[in-house]
């Protein structure tokens, strides 16, 4: 059986125009990839929204990124000040990877 | 009243009725967002090097120096004008205050394109050089909507923003464009006309049907625009578009480009603000923003200010 | 005969042909699935608008209401004809007879559009108002369908259906370009004519190139397609479409026109219907109904349905 | 560091014409938010699909909502009435949230 | 209360051009179905990504598929000999499902 | 030294370069993938109906046939001229050295398309059926690259590949569009003449537009570019051209003709070779091959290499 390293698995929903900004954050706590999720649309406190790119200022990406756990509270600590002003939603959970080292 | 009329049958604004009553009936029809994006970047390109070839048989002329420079206070000053309005009778806090105040600085592209449409089908023609002016009133608006938001913060302009305000893509589109247009003159342009000449209303009647959609959708779906607000978006372009129209009638251009300064003025953006008030003020709602420039303001444009600024402007230059 | 060979030898065929044999040989060839959203509006609104001007000019007449009232008649009669073959001779249960019984009772906008553009390029015109009956074609059949399928139940209509039915995309798009079309005239279609006429045939031509890719690999991965169902699938075009061409005969049609209402009748929606009825019945084989109207149906009538109808219209026309 | 409280995670996929009604079944179970996530295209017991603008039929999204488990519980169970008929696929797992009370 | 049974989720994320290839290899662990969701862009160690329909030689997708632990363990060994060569990265969790036998 | 400035005057010559400033500038101006590879579409499919409408007023004549063989030599040959370089001075491993060959031996569908446009609307007409060439040279060397690559490996073609070689879209597209554009001649072709003619250089403009951005983002973002790597970028299309101009007269063909076999043999593939050899070399480093190809190559022939070709062609042509 292949060995499998468990790392964590961390996802924020994020407008487009602001996940540069989480790249950079990421980053900055040592975390050395993420991949952007396209989404379709959604719907919260803030009402509905959808793809738009003619104004760029509503669409959506989930940002995942794999990393330690250390260098995930890192993130997820540089993640505060933006959870109100940015309306981020995030999510935390466990994933086993299979070349730990690379997370 | 003959202008509203002649407005109101053309195709161009037919459609984009359709597509408001479509929405209003919650119809399903819809336009893909890229083909949004991609018509919306056609028609800057058309637009850019129809002014561009113009310039090329015209010249320059001093106008546009004083076009240029009306267009660059206009931006700047409108969002400290209309910003009072917002916060006081609108009840806004100061982010969303300047947040939506910077979309009324800028401009809107197919607004402009829509009125020179309309215009030039009727003998009333914009000189070239005024997208020149529309490029340049694209963002510094940004600039005075971000000192409004936060006037004691002191890093106010990041090196990322600064880009977006110099080099944002609708501006680099129209300029490029425009000098292109400059570059080939008329007998480059004849090759590419039949896409960029022959093509541009019809394709602007597919862009407004999806914006007639979308401008309806916004209005149906937003919970942050107040009944003064919605006022505060008619209010503006009528003064804004009138204190185009007056600057540029003072500052000597013929009529169609006072009109077309006071659709500018009257103008407020979608496409260049939005995403930098997304970046650089998260805080403020989107969905206002939206509703008033969209929802409120672009529609209130295309169908009463496009023949109400000419009016002023035929007005105003017959005065002097 | 010639008539088989004019519509092989077109460009829009041909490029269909084109589809169907890269997608045969399983070539990676494919269009993106948002720019084939975008031509089939495209599609539409010209359709909408060429016919919108032609009654313009040429006066809306009484022939307009009979061809309205056969077409609805014909959109919501032919499940209930087409029903008893599917159950009985291809074997499907009541959901599935009736979902796709309404994909037959509604129409193909690019059917008829292929069929306009090869009848008209031979000088054998279809009237204008045809296009409002393509667009009153296009739901009634999906009532008809449910009451097929789910004969017992009470509440066969939800408000979000009949939307649907009502204020269909694509019904709201023909109408809708139709009456501007109607309201502008020829005068006012001028500036939009290069986007909407010159370049209809081309557009069309692209269309079809995908139309070929889809349905050819519908049918080479479909599970459900059996052989019973796919004869019939070329059956009911034949009968439906006689069956359209002689009421369009009776009720006082021209021979293009009675021809188009053939076309109508014998074509199978894969627009409209299939996602209200995804909606409306989900337990119903979308793989089955989109292989029999996109994968049989379509494609025969592209190639030889035009041709025969157009026989078929000539032959009835000169009978009476 | 940061608090994280569990919350579930339920994942539907479902034909895009079916979406809006998810939506309200979640809104019935009194889930405020969602997202749709895109999809290209897939492969299952009823042969394969991809995205498909022309129908409008074969599309299908991710619905993705996070709830507490009494409304996730609400929710899943007014789905059982259309695993069958939508061919729906639902998965659900936990995942750690930061601001609890929104979900 | 529905009954939900733990099934292995695996997602890996993979270069367009041999996303049909995973399909081939799930096949072969005896796994009947996945789903193909969008990606936008991403960074990693060799640099960024985004999608591309030009040259369709950099989009990637991230391939999801649901089997009992037996499949996903076959699955994941066959993966191995890709792992470096398709650049890929390989996540593995546990969800719950409600119709077990599916998957 | 006048062709250089005639290309670099041309429109769709400036929208490249406006693309590519716009991305050095890090403008955040972009053009929607879909809407690129829709482009890329129509390009194909009108250089392909052209040439074969071409070739039917024309005649086909021997010249097709020492052509086509002339262009197949050099797609197979090429790849093993440049790897030598590639692996001694570039120092690229045996697998990223066969990718990269691949490359060059392919060809790229818009420099042909570039150079036809800008030759042609200067009378310097390539043949019509030099479009057979470009399909014919788009995939072989796929096989010498793999070849390359893998020396030993016993099985070196899948069936999949090799219907990625003989099926791929897009030789699929032009060679079935050259075959549609025979049948239909140039009556058949006029009624799509307005989209596929008229709209040809504009839309030719917008995908430089974009290519530009493309080209030049490729070039910032790399890391695996080295120096010499690039000056081999530069250097391959002048020796590949060169040659494959000399060849292109040895057979007879006249100038413009020559020329374009230059500009084939000078160009590296972007759409077709690049996704198979994600397929077939996943190991080899995708960010090279597209920095190579689209970021090197591909400007320095839309800029120098399309006026020096057809200076070599026309020197070469008078010698004889
Ligand atoms: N419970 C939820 N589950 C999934 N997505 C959510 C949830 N709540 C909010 N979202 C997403 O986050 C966006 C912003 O949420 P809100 O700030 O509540 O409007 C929504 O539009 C949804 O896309
Ligand atoms: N830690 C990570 N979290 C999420 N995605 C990642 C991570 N590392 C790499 N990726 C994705 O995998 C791709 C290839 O990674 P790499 O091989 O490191 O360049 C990246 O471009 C990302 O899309
Ligand atoms: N094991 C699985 N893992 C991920 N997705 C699946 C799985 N099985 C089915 N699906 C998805 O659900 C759709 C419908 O499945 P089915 O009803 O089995 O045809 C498929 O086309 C896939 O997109
Ligand atoms: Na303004
Ligand atoms: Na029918
Ligand atoms: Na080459």
């Amino acid at each position: 059986m292949i060995e499998t390293t468990p790392r964590e698995r961390i996802e924020v929903l994020v407008d487009a125009p602001l996940a540069p900004q989480l790249a950079l954050l990421a980053q900055a706590a040592g975390i050395t990839g993420h991949t952007l999720i396209r989404t379709e649309s959604g719907q919260g406190r803030h009402g509905k929204w959808s793809e738009d790119l003619i104004s760029g200022a509503t669409a959506k990406y989930i940002f995942l990124t794999i990393a330690n756990s250390e260098r995930a509270d890192a993130f997820q600590e540089a993640l505060v000040p933006l959870l109100e002003s940015h309306g981020l939603v995030v999510l935390r959970s466990t994933v086993n990877v299979v070349r730990p080292d690379r997370f | 009243m003959d202008q509203l009329t002649a407005t109101l049958l053309s195709a161009p604004v037919l459609f984009f009725i359709l597509g408001g009553l479509a929405a209003a009936a919650r119809s399903d029809l819809s336009v893909p967002e890229t083909l949004a994006k991609g018509m919306s970047l056609y028609l800057m390109a058309a637009i850019g090097l129809k002014g561009g070839v113009e310039v090329a048989k015209a010249g320059i002329g001093t106008d546009l120096l004083g076009a240029l420079a009306a267009g660059l206070a206009l931006s700047a000053a409108i969002p400290f004008l209309v910003a009072p309005a917002l916060s006081r009778f609108g009840g806004l806090d100061r982010i969303n205050t300047g947040a939506v105040a910077a979309h009324y600085g800028s401009v809107s592209v197919v607004t402009f394109v829509t009125a020179s449409q309309i215009y030039g089908s009727s003998g009333f023609a914009i000189a070239g050089f005024m997208v020149a002016v529309l490029a340049m009133m694209e963002t510094p608006a940004i600039l005075s909507g971000l000192l409004i938001a936060r006037r004691e913060s002191g890093k106010l302009i990041s090196r990322e923003l600064l880009r977006e305000v110099l080099f944002n893509g609708s501006v680099v589109l129209l300029l490029g464009s425009f000098a292109i247009g400059m570059v080939i003159g008329e007998d480059g342009f004849e090759p590419i006309s039949p896409l960029f000449r022959a093509g541009f209303t019809g394709v602007l009647c597919l862009f407004l049907l999806d914006m007639g959609l979308i401008a309806m959708r916004r209005i149906l779906e937003t919970r942050a625009l107040t009944l003064r607000l919605a006022a505060l978006g008619i209010l503006f372009p009528v003064v804004n578009g009138t204190l185009g129209v007056l600057t540029g009638t003072l500052i000597g251009l013929d009529a169609p480009s006072a009109a077309a300064l006071g659709i500018l003025a009257a103008s407020a953006s979608y496409i260049a603000v939005p995403a930098a008030m997304r970046m650089s003020l998260p805080q403020a709602d989107a969905g206002l923003y939206l509703a008033m420039s969209l929802g409120v303001t672009f529609p209130f444009n295309i169908v009463f200010g496009i023949p109400l600024l000419r009016g002023i402007a035929e007005f105003a230059g017959a005065l002097l």
